[in-house]
């Protein structure tokens, strides 16, 4: 067996195996499970380095179609009786058009299966750093007030969440990624209303009749494909693409931005807040929102001329609003959240300029942008636990409690802004791919500003957050380090690990060179401490300068206000912009 | 602020108006009211400018061997305290021998430093008068 | 200036119907001390545009007696009232201590009144 | 050898230039102001000056801002690509930034939040410039960049744009509400003393010679021209700074960004035309 | 090793506070910054930041409301450090000397190295006394050197003068066994 | 929790000549609330009045309560006694009172506006200003022989004459200043940089002028016609071209030209007092000691100065009370602060003029 199966086809064995089980030993299996996930997406990039095709037989296709069909009325029955008229409108709608495109299911095949660099690449994003979320669940989902069961089919979930991105990163069947694409807004579903309250339920029905439209417009694509190409196939569809007729392209890419929840589709991600930390954790670095940027990828071959500048305009449009709105939000979740959205934007519009050097710089973004996120989500989910806190504004002076859960925000803050981090390298790379493409379309410049403006707001967001939480208390005597279980910290050291090697990594693809990395690093690191160890000793402690008063003066975040209505506007400009990406791409 | 922008341009070519005070020295005006000076031999002893001054920058002290003059009956010493002082005048005005027994220079008065004592070594000054 | 003398009872009134503050510029509140442990308060106005215009309102109180306030009608009062309080060791009414004095000053160094 | 030998130097010219400022704006004040060597004897003063610490991060972090910036002007001088300097720059900025938010002082806080505020206004404005030059000469590297004819004429807009930003870094008037000595005391740098405050100082010596080394980049292989162009802004911004007031940060950004990133995009496409 | 000392006073850092002045001896200070004096030449500059500070200008009899925030601001500022008491009323009370919120002088508080006379000090005084004063800065140690009243000496375990709590309440025993 | 930030400045801070503190409660840089403690500088000095000295050495001792309206409150307390003894002071030592009271208003008001552009980060101009005002030092030096402290006034007249050779050289410097404030008056109300900084800034309105009792340029700057040298007539303000000066928009630019156009309408009085100075004595020994009681204003930089003194026929005074400028504008300061950035903070501090160590006392 290769391994690709053993990553689509094992996770439901395990998802199955810690179902059942107490607490120890689902712990135990869980970690086994991860860790064979992880070599398994080890072996298949060191040593499975061959694109690899397969097809799958007639058995399995109508398997398929029947998971389909009972996803669908899963979802039509939610919608009836959760009373969601969105819902089951979407629902028939695609029960109708799925109809359609199993109808019209064109002859011609190609290789169900194919597995590429790009795949690789996202196995080892989806499984490493998804398998360690799913450790720390471990120690999260304990701390619930759920059921045994309801705990381990967290867990469970969790599982079946990978082999479902497992399974999509590999398939070349549009028809196939559509079921797994409804899957998983399925799982996302289930986990986001987890929790089974009130604000959890009506924020999964939204994610759901959102993630519908990308559906939908997969749907819409397959036809309009079907029809003008007569193809399923990914990379037929890539192959035969007419230049002047782009338009299931363009309904793929806007699924690209309902999973991605690039504005106008932004709600849905922000609703997850809710769900339990790692689902945010998962959904928001290594599954689900990571589709986006690989589906884009996937198509990027096919772009060219208009839908290219429009998706990379809407991209990076996206990414400065999104960093912008974030700056006046409070809940670090949401911070969290809105900055991922801006990330994904500019993957996605670093994919769509198809540049060789703007695709590895969207894979690195993926690649970087995962492990970060998910350390810094990990992080949310300890202040959760540990310190009862949601809101920025009320964590005072965190590092007077826990230098060691600061010291994580801010290396993974620092690891999606600064150099020698991967995200750092991929946003370098960006501007000079863009830069290059200015001389083709100025139109290019604008998406430059857009990406300086919005990598200067993320920075500004970062440290803004970070206001609150380096406040440190002159007098040591006031320090109350809080304890911190070893499952929550583990998992946090083994994504810092990671970060590490991916600067070895960046060293290694000369991304940079070693004078850029090394010399930097060291001076910056060595010299202060060197200095400080030299004249700390004769140093004396002194308190803040007041003013000469002895009193305390309250110190709190900053935050900008955004007017309300600038929300408004970007979501028109937004949705303007789609619609002249759909209207270009059919005239 | 072209005009500010322009003085500043100006500026730079003119001499400044710095004065390299204490490199050269600034001329004090003759009637600037500086230091009190006092004229052992006029003095009358009659205490008018030690009650007049606001301060009390002024003391007469009774001493062992006070200076001689046949208006001293008391034996009192006259002791004035530059770092009290106020420079107001007042004592000269209230004095009836003005110029001769005390009058106001335009000297400046001195700078004081630690072994000066001028707040302490006033405080036994006054110790000295309540007795 | 004139002077007009009103019972402390009845000061806010007087002060409220003669006070228009377009008209009349507030000046300061006033203590002297007198004989016998009492105090006199006073008002002071002036009359905008005119020469030499004063008049001064005042009530004369026993040292423990609670002065009303006139905050409500002339909102500046209020400072005048705290130092009042402080110089005096005088109840107003809503003042607190403290605009001046520590409260290891000397405490209400105006005051004549004995204790 | 000689790149060694000036990034050895560099603090002191920088020094040199912060001298020479201090007496040429004392002079436009009309007054005759102190001696040219005064920031080197502050400097040495400050060496033997008792220090404090408040918190060691923060003075850590104070010095670290120094090395990278220096490491930045390392890397201008030895030639390195111009975009990865920009950003390392900013990195030295944010070092600064997490100091300033590092200790529980007001003045400190606000100050470091007027220092994240005013990135939002440089930094764009200094990716722009290095695309700028990019687009020319088809490469960051700066040693290309030193290379070529003089960028002045066709970057005239992209010039105006930097120009502006210069008094932002260097703490000139209409630019300089991220220190604001009467409002804030001087914002980050309140809480350092002694020799952790010297690094503070050092790297403002620092940020001159980068500022001055990316300004004579306009300039290409001409060495006149950088001659001309440096004394030129030089006075041009003793010039301004004496001749306005301190704005305030939300019209700093609005003026900087509004008109910088304007001017800058019209030169931008304007290039991809010709 | 490299002697520091005479670089001290070409490079005098100003922190003024004022304790209870009557404005016309600050008025004078600003004065001195002004082009006609310019003490910049000296290598002034007026930080307002204690700990950035090397010559203390305290103008003002010291009223019993500021005295808690002088000292808090003479144990901020770093050795070695001097102190200039400008004015009459800042040397010995002055004019107020006896009132019943003031206490007859800067020297009852922190040890006063230059005693500034006149009422209102002149720049030309304010300058002379300056330049005694960094006289006496080039002769002085980094010994620190206790304010008078409201101290307490705190040491830590390791050795290092604590400032934090340097400033007490009013009425606290001065600790004298060290001395 | 709480979102709003704590600033605070004083009670020693750089854009402070004097301890005085303010916490403003902000949003982000936004001013939300003000809290402000002004008692830094009580020194007892009412107290000391009716204790310590006698009723003929008090005009020196006030004089202290303040050093930048010294004479006024020299002044005032002068006024007050020969008001409780009775009789009258020659015309020349009224017209060289005005001329005293006039010339410290000029450099008071320039140091107000000079500490005003200084607040506003605008260098340049402090200096410019702060040395051109030398100018009125030298003058004021050479009148009364000091700087700040002119211990001029006594009481039945004044200390010191003046003659022809001095008139001449003081209003020869009259006329040089008087271009260079032409010159300020087109930089304030030109310069860009000035106008984002000024304009609207710290806006007082008429109604709140006069709820608050605001007195002096700030009061004229909100449009409110008061002026106590228009309301008293211990001196002949009316013989020497006295002009009210007021501005409607009650901003920070408002005040600053009201001082200017004041600063031309004291140069253009000193001007005509040297001028028409009459002949005769400067003093006149007035024999008596104070009974009764009085109130006496004058018009300090800073707007009204109030001194209510009480005598009881010997040389020690029953009550001296003195209200001084600031303290009357203190609640309306509080007030505009509501609402402004906390970067502006400092300049409509100076704006205010505020001149704590009278108000404390
Ligand atoms: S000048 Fe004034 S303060 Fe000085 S001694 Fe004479 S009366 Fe006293
Ligand atoms: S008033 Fe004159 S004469 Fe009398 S004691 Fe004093 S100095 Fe002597
Ligand atoms: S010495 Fe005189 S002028 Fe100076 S502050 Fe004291 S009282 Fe005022
Ligand atoms: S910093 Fe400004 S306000 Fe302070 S003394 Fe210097 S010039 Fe004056
Ligand atoms: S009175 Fe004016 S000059 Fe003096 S400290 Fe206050 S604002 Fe500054
Ligand atoms: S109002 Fe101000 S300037 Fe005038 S005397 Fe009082 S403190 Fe001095
Ligand atoms: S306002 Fe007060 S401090 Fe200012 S001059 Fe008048 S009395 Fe003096
Ligand atoms: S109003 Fe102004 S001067 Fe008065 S106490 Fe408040 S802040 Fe101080």
């Amino acid at each position: 067996m290769t391994t690709y199966s053993i990553l689509i086809i094992a996770p439901l064995f395990f998802a199955l195996a810690v179902l059942i089980g107490g607490l120890r030993v689902r712990n135990i299996l869980t970690v086994v499970f991860v860790l064979v996930l992880a070599g398994a997406s080890l072996i298949n990039i060191f040593v499975e380095t061959s694109t690899l095709q397969t097809s799958l037989s007639h058995s399995f296709h109508n398997l398929f179609i029947l998971l389909d069909s009972l996803v669908l009325i899963y979802f039509l029955w939610q919608g009836i009786i959760k009373k969601h008229n969105f819902v089951t409108f979407f629902a028939l709608l695609q029960m109708m058009l799925y109809a359609a495109v199993v109808f019209f299911s064109p002859s011609t095949t190609s290789s169900d299966i194919l597995i590429d660099n790009i795949s690789s690449i996202m196995y080892l994003v989806i499984n490493i750093v998804g398998g360690t979320i799913i450790v720390y669940a471990l120690g999260y989902i304990e701390s619930e007030k759920f059921s045994r069961f309801k705990k381990n089919g967290f867990i469970a979930l969790l599982f079946f969440f990978l082999s479902v991105m497992n399974f999509i990163v590999s398939t070349n069947n549009i028809e196939i990624f559509f079921l797994l694409f409804e899957l998983t807004t399925l799982c996302s579903y289930i986990l986001i209303a987890y929790r089974g309250d009130e604000i959890s339920n009506e924020n999964a029905l939204k994610a759901l009749w959102m993630n519908q439209i990308g559906g939908l417009a997969i749907l819409i694509a397959l036809i309009v494909s079907i029809t003008q190409y007569d193809t399923v196939y990914f990379d037929m569809l890539i192959s035969s693409i007419n230049e002047l007729y782009l338009l299931p392209i363009v309904f793929l890419a806007i699924a690209a931005f309902v999973k991605g929840a690039s504005i106008p589709f932004d709600k849905w991600l922000l609703g997850a807040m809710v769900a339990p930390t790692p689902v945010s954790a998962i959904l928001h670095s290594a599954t689900m929102v990571k589709i986006a940027p690989y589906l884009m990828l996937k198509l990027a071959p096919a772009m060219s001329g208009f839908v290219s500048v429009t998706i990379t305009l809407i991209g990076t449009f996206v990414f400065f609003s999104a960093s912008l709105l974030a700056l006046s939000k409070d809940y670090f979740k949401e911070i969290l959240g809105l900055s991922t959205i801006a990330l994904l934007a500019l993957m996605m519009a670093l994919a769509a300029i198809g540049t060789d050097e703007a695709i590895t710089a969207c894979l690195v973004l993926i690649v970087f942008h995962s492990i970060s996120k998910a350390l810094l989500f990990l992080q949310a989910g300890i202040l959760e636990k540990s310190f009862n806190l949601k809101y920025v504004n009320d964590i005072n002076g965190l590092i007077n409690h826990s230098p060691l859960v600061v010291f994580f925000i801010v290396v993974g803050f620092a690891s999606l802004t600064l150099p020698p981090f991967g995200a750092f390298v991929a946003k370098f790379m960006a501007i000079e791919s863009i830069a290059n493409e200015i001389s083709n379309n100025p139109l290019y410049a604008l998406a430059l500003i857009f990406i300086a403006l919005g990598s200067v707001f993320l920075t500004l967001l970062y440290f803004k957050v970070l206001t609150k939480l380096l406040a440190k208390d002159v007098s040591q005597e006031k320090e109350v380090h809080v304890h911190i279980p070893k499952l929550f910290t583990i998992p946090s050291f083994i994504l810092l690990f990671l970060l590490i090697i991916g600067i070895y990594v960046i060293f290694e693809k000369e991304f940079l060179s070693s004078v850029q990395i090394f010399v930097p690093m060291i001076l910056i690191s060595v010299v202060p401490l060197l200095f400080a160890t030299l004249l700390f000793k004769k140093a004396h402690r002194v308190k803040e300068y007041y003013c000469g008063e002895k009193e305390e003066v309250q110190l709190n975040m900053y935050y900008f206000d955004i007017p309300r209505n600038y929300k408004k506007v970007i979501t028109a400009v937004a949705i303007v912009l789609i619609f002249i990406l759909i209207l270009g791409a059919m005239l | 602020m072209l005009t500010s922008f322009f003085k500043a341009f100006t500026n730079l070519f003119k001499k400044p108006q710095t004065i390299d005070y204490p490199v050269t020295s600034i001329e004090k005006d003759k009637e600037y009211r500086g230091l009190i000076e006092y004229g052992e031999s006029e003095c009358i002893y009659c205490l008018k400018c030690e009650k007049a001054c606001p301060p009390g920058a002024i003391l007469f002290v009774p001493v062992e061997n006070p200076p001689k003059n046949e208006k001293n009956k008391k034996g009192l010493k006259y002791h004035y305290n530059p770092h009290l002082c106020i420079y107001c005048s007042e004592c000269v005005r209230a004095c009836p021998k003005p110029e001769e027994a005390l009058w106001q220079s335009n000297k400046k008065p001195p700078i004081g430093i630690k072994d000066d004592k001028v707040n302490d070594g006033w405080f036994e000054l006054e110790k000295l008068k309540k007795v | 200036m004139k002077k007009i003398e009103v019972s402390i009872e009845s000061v806010r009134e007087k002060i409220k119907e003669f006070y228009d503050y377009k008209k009349w510029h507030f000046l300061t509140l006033n203590g002297v001390a007198l004989e016998d442990d009492m105090l006199e308060i006073q008002w002071i106005f002036s009359e905008y545009a005119v020469k030499n215009e004063i008049v001064v309102y005042y009530a004369h109180v026993n040292c423990d007696e609670v002065i009303p306030s006139v905050v409500d009608i002339i909102p500046s009062a209020i400072i005048s009232q705290r130092e009042i309080v402080d110089m005096f060791g005088v109840n107003i009414e809503g003042s607190e201590k403290g605009l001046y004095l520590d409260e290891d000053s000397q405490q209400r160094p105006l005051r004549g009144c004995s204790i | 050898m000689i790149e060694i030998i000036l990034i050895a130097l560099a603090p002191i010219i920088g020094g040199l230039i912060y001298g020479l400022e201090r007496v040429v704006r004392a002079r436009m004040q009309n007054r005759k102001g102190p001696p040219i060597l005064q920031p080197f004897y502050d400097m040495l003063k400050l060496i033997d000056k008792q220090a404090f610490i408040v918190n060691p991060y923060h003075s850590i972090l104070g010095i670290m801002h120094f090395v990278t910036l220096w490491v930045v002007v390392a890397f201008v001088i030895l030639g390195q690509n111009l975009l990865y300097v920009v950003f390392l720059h900013l990195l030295s900025a944010l070092f600064l930034i997490i100091a300033g938010f590092s200790v529980k002082s007001i003045y400190s806080h606000i100050g470091a939040n007027r220092e994240l505020q005013a990135m939002i206004a440089y930094e764009p404005i200094l990716i722009m410039t290095a695309v700028g030059f990019y687009m020319i000469n088809g490469s960051f590297d700066i040693s290309i960049i030193r290379e070529s004819s003089p960028l002045l004429l066709s970057l005239p807009l992209v010039f105006l744009a930097f120009l502006m930003i210069i008094p932002i870094k260097l703490k000139k008037s209409p630019f300089d509400a991220t220190e604001a000595h009467q409002e804030i005391v001087g914002g980050v740098e309140i809480e350092y003393s002694g020799i952790f405050f010297e690094f503070l100082y050092m790297s403002k010596w620092l940020e001159y010679v980068f500022i001055y080394l990316l300004l004579i980049l306009f300039a290409g292989n001409s060495q006149i021209l950088g001659a001309v162009l440096s004394v030129g802004v030089f006075l041009l911004v003793n010039l301004v700074d004496n001749s306005t007031a301190r704005i305030k940060m939300k019209h700093l950004i609005k003026i900087v960004l509004g008109i910088g990133l304007t001017l800058s995009m019209i030169n931008l496409i304007g290039l991809s035309y010709v | 090793m490299f002697d520091f000392k005479p670089i001290r006073k070409k490079s005098p850092w100003i922190l003024h506070y004022n304790a209870g002045s009557c404005n016309g001896c600050d008025i004078e200070i600003l004065a001195c910054l002004s082009p006609k004096y310019d003490i910049e030449r000296f290598g002034v500059i007026n930080t307002g930041n204690p700990k950035q500070s090397d010559v203390f200008l305290v103008t003002g009899p010291v009223t019993f409301r500021s005295r808690e925030r002088l000292i808090e601001l003479y144990t901020q500022m770093p050795e070695p450090k001097v102190v200039m008491a400008v004015g009459s009323c800042t040397c010995t009370g002055g004019v107020f000397r006896d009132m019943y919120n003031v206490e007859d002088g800067l020297d009852r508080y922190i040890p006063v190295d230059v005693y500034v006379p006149g009422c209102a000090s002149s720049p030309e005084l304010i300058i002379d006394g300056l330049v005694k004063a960094l006289e006496i800065l080039e002769s002085k140690t980094k010994e620190i050197e206790k304010p008078f009243k409201l101290f307490r000496n705190e040491t830590n375990k390791d050795g290092v003068v604590n400032r934090r709590n340097s400033a007490l309440k009013v009425g606290e025993e001065i600790d004298d066994e060290e001395n | 929790m709480k979102k709003t930030i704590n600033i605070p400045i004083g009670s020693q801070h750089i854009a402070l000549l004097e301890p005085v503190r303010f916490k403003f409660e902000c949003e982000n840089e936004k001013i939300v609330g003000v809290g402000s403690d002004v008692g830094f500088v009580h020194r007892g000095i009412e107290k000391a009045c009716t204790t310590k000295f006698k009723f003929d050495g008090i005009g020196y001792v006030v004089a202290r309560v303040c050093g930048l309206c010294a004479i006024t409150h020299s002044m005032t307390y002068t006024a007050s006694i020969e008001k409780l003894i009775g009789g009258e002071i020659t015309q020349k030592a009224k017209y060289l009172r005005i001329l005293l009271l006039e010339l410290d208003r000029v450099h008071s008001h320039m140091l107000c506006l000079s500490h005003t552009c200084e607040n506003a980060g605008f260098e340049a101009m402090f200096m410019r200003i702060m040395g051109d005002r030398e100018d009125i030092m030298e003058i004021q030096e050479l009148i009364t022989g000091n700087r700040v402290q002119f211990d001029y006034i006594s009481i039945g007249g004044v200390n010191r004459d003046i003659d022809a050779a001095q008139a001449k050289n003081i209003l020869a410097k009259l006329e040089l200043l008087k271009h260079k404030v032409l010159g300020y008056i087109d930089e304030f109300t030109n310069n860009w940089s000035l106008s984002l900084k000024f304009k609207g800034i710290g806006v007082l309105t008429l109604d709140d002028a006069y709820r608050f009792n605001t007195i002096g340029p700030l009061a004229r700057a909100s449009g409110l016609q008061a002026d106590v040298r228009n309301e008293i007539d211990y001196l002949p303000y009316d013989e020497v071209g006295f002009n009210m000066q007021t501005h409607s928009d009650g901003d920070i630019n408002a005040r600053n030209l009201v001082r200017l156009s004041e600063l031309l309408n004291s140069i253009e009085m000193c001007n005509n007092i040297l001028e028409g100075l009459p002949e005769g004595e400067i003093f006149t020994k007035l024999k008596g000691k104070p009974k009764g009681d009085t109130v006496v204003r004058f018009e300090a930089p800073r707007g009204e100065l109030m001194y209510y003194v009480k005598g009881n026929g010997s040389a020690m005074l029953d009550r001296v009370r003195i209200k001084t400028p600031t303290f009357s504008s203190i609640p309306a300061f509080s007030h505009v602060f509501m609402g402004a950035d906390y970067a502006d903070a400092p300049a409509i501090l100076a704006s205010f003029d505020p001149c704590l160590s009278c108000t404390a006392k």
